[in-house]
């Protein structure tokens, strides 16, 4: 056991895999010689060499094209893209290419490779800089979305996705990076599609992604001190989905709410609300409640960008309201 | 709104022709074996005849959704494909029917494909604009313009880095020149000296604009090679022999690791841009100077010079329609793919699920 | 009054607009010379000449960009984006420029740029040029989003769109191009955010959208025929959202389905089940059920199209089962 | 895995340095008159105490988030402004402070956005990034590499259909010209003969990655201009008098409806690419060289060698020393944005409502 940040886990995983495996390749802007704008990657270009952890220009679309095509012809990809803001910059590669290859051609592609990025606010940067798309993701039918809250999560999860033989979109949260915790030193592999119950509880359920898992947590153990029991899910994975981790613990608690940072329209909590509406309608005891950012861009200052976030106080206030 | 642009401008019709250059003579003098050019003799025929049938079959509302021919073009597919090795690796746009026949793709199953049956070259799954045969080094048509010169550039960095010597060859049209991906794809390929070759069929159209009018260098490709610090060639894409040569020279650049080529082959459509486009927006003066420049009859007179007989050609000619005649009967005995297929091949596992 | 193709209404609507604002200019590719790839702009280069319709190079991202830039210098603009499957490769400028720049420079932008482009399948056009993305841009702060059934209401939310100061997805369908109806010769003006009840009903309510409403009311019928009464919401705009027309069906029928187009995860249908299920839960005598396309890239071949995308049938059994 | 890289090629430290061209003596006598000159000695004054309060403010946690500056590169911006008409059009980047400031863009209201303040120029929705004027014809700072290119082709458009002669004018790096983006806007611009100029600040780097080890051209800007039928010109990005000469060439052209231009300025960062970043992926040589190469003192030294005497050079820079300072007072002094306004502005009607 040691204590690692979430940033040195994306190294640790990515190393771990790199030893595993001599043919997987990492490329992106900014990640070799300098170690990465978030310094998740110090130290790879040192251990594996320039071959395999490359520099790149400012070129997505050359960025996903080159991972897409050398995982298609037997190299596994990991691909950096800086920020997630930018997946909109080569989102034909992601949405309308790696993702469909592999059905258009009758299955002829396997696409291993995973585009890793920093998602999500909390850090001032702004509306360009701070979205959470998961959403962007999950949406498209071939892409598998993960975004770990924890820095064995993104160990193990990093391991999941780098196996994995199809396109994984790998969320790394910037407002995550330095939180740290105790980290097994052995090989850490995790499974795609598997949520973890992080609080046990009997009232509601809480889902939560990222980010907001610790938000939800706190909020939790706050209800509990209400005598209210919340049991806390953190997603993990998107796609595939838990949906048995999360109708399960709807049946028992009856009550479901979802804690997205998203803004509201199309979140992934749309998807389990409706998933829930349909499948646990009779477990439930009341209103399916999704906790969001409003649906506007992220404010740079401080103070808005807190108000706009689901924080501790909005996560507990609401579920304590609807639980009267 | 003051500044008025010539209205006359948008009448494509009405605008100066763009001629083709004469077929040069010398080009008769080519060092290509006499065996290697009936090969590309037939395999012109072939697509001509091929596509020729994909029409008929799309006027008979066999072939669903749409077609992008590449009749009069069937030098540039012929050519490249002649000189590349069969582990080499082809990157297509949607009008890749040529592109993936000429790299050996069986008939039947790419006809199938275009009519939507079970025994199609993808199941049906992928139809008209996504040909594929892996087993062929055919790695796919792309219907989106740009990515795939992007994905090319990856099945090349994975030669580079597997230690093989195999080529990745992209083709794309003139009017693929003014997107991004095009930029980002050419250099990056330069800055990493990929075993790419990038091939402009520039048949002076995109899909309905005359490529010059939205173009800002005079040569869509070859006008661009210099900022990618690469060599601007341009050739006769209706001239199969040139083309060959000019491709053996790239692909064996690439093949030295001396790293990527653009090649721009200037040529035109017989037809229309897909489906049953008349093309009504080409002044009839340059259609005609065209399809009087096709490829496929100066191809013929050049083996006459050469000395081949009259009757072989002929004979040629016959079993290629004997060919087209049996995939088009294997296609349309093919059945309609079954329901179950619909939810197969989204992930590698073969399934689609995404719930656990 | 004359009939009027779907097709048709396109041109007509950009023309009575065009004629009322001689400020508004229109480009994309292959719109001026000839008359568009769907021939959905036939007829407005000779009307307007080629400074208001205008051609532009295969460069979607210039072609927003001018778009955007125009409008922020007092130029509306309608800029076409041939297939929707194309919003991929000029994402950046729909989700991150256009839709914040208002937002983050404090107000000082205002965008009027409707973006028209062809939505959806049934065409037998395979993954890349068959998508429904509506949610693509439903799921963006700032944009509004359309997707009319009608060659009527083509017209009338076309006015609407350009007359909108702000950006505007247009969402044309190409399975509906065909289809024709009676439109008034008068000028149309329709209104963005509220949807129309095509059929009024009392057992569950069906809210669809664009290619998926005639078949919702084909479906509705054949309910009727077995006695289920059932009222049927053709959207129309997305954002801004009915959700009055959705809560008051709901409240009237406690039934509430969704017809979706679009692959299963994080559709429209997804926010309007989520909301239903939030606001409206007391009102609901079961569960909320969506009817989508499977979360699979569409297939080429007719048979499997039509196979994935919601039928009559489908929309007919799976109401009429839940009913019972 | 076969092919290797030169590691060293990656300690981006130990490679050659890069270093500047030494000032044109000649520069001296560019036709300048001599209080336009002054005007340019304080105004690059200015961005030099501005950003260099703003690293200060940063260090002290008052500026949240991120920011990038301009020190050393204040001469582009500097001469490419002075060379503006009042009612053109400017696009930037998120290193916009000195641009933002260059178009006349009060220093109070600019520093209170960057400290998060309601009386930020933004009402603090925007931050560092995003910095934007439009009574200056500042019109906006973009974070994403690219696409302003593709704005700043709009706005020229406009004013060609509004019949005005305003030019817009779009700041970028080095490294943006190897993103789609770029190529669009440029061949667009091209086309259209848009009033518009294309300013590269080519400062030899990307975040932190060598631009000539990640572009295909030795020019990352005029290398590219051929292709898009520009004209090449490099120039000396540190010499503020060379840029404004350049730029009114430039800017006049568009003016007089002869089109776009494409201007490389090579300059160099005094610091780090943002934040706190101390930039040590840099040569020291280099570094060092151009600090030397300060287009401020080289500036200063010309003023005086045009006979301006020292004292009112040293009052000049006293008075900007004032206003920096009252600027930041004004700042500080400024509240948190009130809650309310997270709500406002997402649409024309001020509201951010997606329901009726
Ligand atoms: C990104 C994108 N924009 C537009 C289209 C629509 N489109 C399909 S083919 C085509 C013309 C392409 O012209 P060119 O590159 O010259 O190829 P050609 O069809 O002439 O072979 C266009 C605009 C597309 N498929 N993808
Ligand atoms: C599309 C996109 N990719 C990556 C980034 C991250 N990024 C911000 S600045 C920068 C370097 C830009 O270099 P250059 O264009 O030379 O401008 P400079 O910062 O040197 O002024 C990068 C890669 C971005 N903002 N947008
Ligand atoms: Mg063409
Ligand atoms: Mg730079």
């Amino acid at each position: 056991m040691a204590e690692l940040s979430y940033r040195e886990a994306v190294a640790r995983g990515i190393a771990q895999e790199m030893r595993r495996d001599p043919t997987l390749v990492m490329l992106g802007e900014d990640i070799a010689g300098a170690g990465g704008v978030f310094k998740t990657t110090v130290g790879l270009l040192e251990e594996f060499g320039p071959t395999r952890i490359r520099d790149t220009p400012i070129s997505e679309q050359a960025i996903l094209g080159a991972a897409m095509g050398a995982a298609m012809t037997g190299v596994p990809v990991i691909a950096e893209i800086m920020f997630s803001d930018f997946l909109a910059v080569c989102f034909d590669m992601v949405a309308n290419e790696m993702a469909k290859t592999r059905y258009m051609t009758g299955g002829q592609f396997t696409v291993p490779v995973v585009i890793r990025t920093a998602n999500g606010g909390g850090v001032r940067f702004g509306a360009q800089h701070s979205q959470s798309v998961e959403n962007w993701c999950m949406m498209i039918p071939g892409l598998k979305v993960v975004a770990p809250s924890t820095p064995e999560d993104v160990v193990g999860l990093m391991a999941a996705a780098v196996r994995d033989p199809d396109p994984v979109v790998f969320f790394e949260h910037k407002s995550l990076m330095a939180t740290k915790s105790e980290v097994p030193d052995t090989e850490i592999v995790g499974k795609l599609g598997e949520a973890r119950i992080i609080r046990a509880g009997t009232d509601c359920t809480i889902a939560a992604l990222a980010f907001m898992v610790p938000r939800a947590l706190e909020a939790a153990q706050r209800l509990a001190a209400e005598g209210v029991s919340a049991e806390v899910i953190d997603l993990r994975s998107l796609v595939p989905l838990d949906t048995q981790a999360i109708l399960t613990s709807v049946a028992k608690t009856g009550w479901m709410f979802t804690v997205e940072e998203n803004p509201r329209l199309c979140g992934w909590g749309a998807e389990v609300a409706s998933i829930v509406a349909e499948e646990a309608f009779w477990d439930l005891d009341g209103p399916v409640t999704r906790i969001t950012t409003p649906h506007i861009p992220l404010p740079a200052a401080e103070n808005l960008e807190d108000l706009a976030i689901p924080s501790v106080d909005r996560i507990y206030e609401t579920i304590k309201k609807s639980l009267g | 709104m003051s500044i008025e642009v010539d209205a006359g401008l948008y009448d494509y019709a009405q605008r100066p022709p763009r001629l083709p250059k004469a077929t040069k003579p010398e080009n008769d003098r080519l060092e290509i074996d006499l065996e290697t050019r009936i090969e590309m003799f037939e395999m012109q025929q072939v697509l001509r005849q091929f596509e020729d049938r994909v029409y008929d079959l799309f006027m008979q509302n066999l072939v669903k959704g749409t077609s992008h021919l590449s009749l009069g073009m069937e030098a540039i597919a012929t050519g490249v494909a002649k000189a590349m090795r069969p582990d080499d690796y082809t990157f297509a746009t949607y009008r890749g029917h040529a592109h993936t026949v000429a790299r050996g793709a069986p008939l039947g199953p790419v006809l199938a494909e275009l009519l939507g049956r079970d025994t199609g070259i993808l199941g049906g799954k992928g139809g008209s604009m996504h040909l594929t045969s892996v087993e062929h080094g055919m790695m796919g048509s792309y219907a989106i313009i740009g990515a795939h010169l992007c994905v090319a550039n990856g099945a090349a960095w994975s030669a580079q880095l597997r230690g093989t010597d195999q080529v990745a060859v992209a083709f794309f049209g003139d009017g693929t020149t003014n997107i991004g991906a095009f930029h980002e794809a050419l250099n990056l390929a330069s800055i990493w000296n990929l075993p790419v070759v990038f091939v402009c069929e520039n048949n002076l159209y995109m899909e309905y604009t005359p490529i010059d009018l939205v173009t800002a260098a005079s040569n869509p490709a070859a006008g661009r090679a210099p900022a990618y610090d690469l060599e601007q060639i341009v050739i006769d894409g209706n001239d199969a022999d040139e083309v060959y040569v000019t491709a053996r020279v790239a692909i064996e650049k690439a093949r030295r690791g001396e790293g990527p080529s653009l090649i721009e082959a200037v040529t035109y459509r017989h037809g229309g841009h897909s489906r049953a486009d008349p093309g009504k927006y080409r002044p009839a003066q340059e259609v005609e100077a065209w399809m009087a420049h096709d490829p496929l009859p100066t191809y013929h007179q050049r083996l006459l010079r050469l000395g081949v007989n009259e009757s072989r050609l002929s004979d040629i000619v016959h079993q290629v329609t004997d060919r087209v005649e049996e995939a088009t009967a294997f296609a349309k005995a093919g059945e309609r793919p079954g329901e179950h297929v619909l939810m197969t091949d989204v992930w590698a596992d073969g399934g689609s699920s995404w719930r656990n």
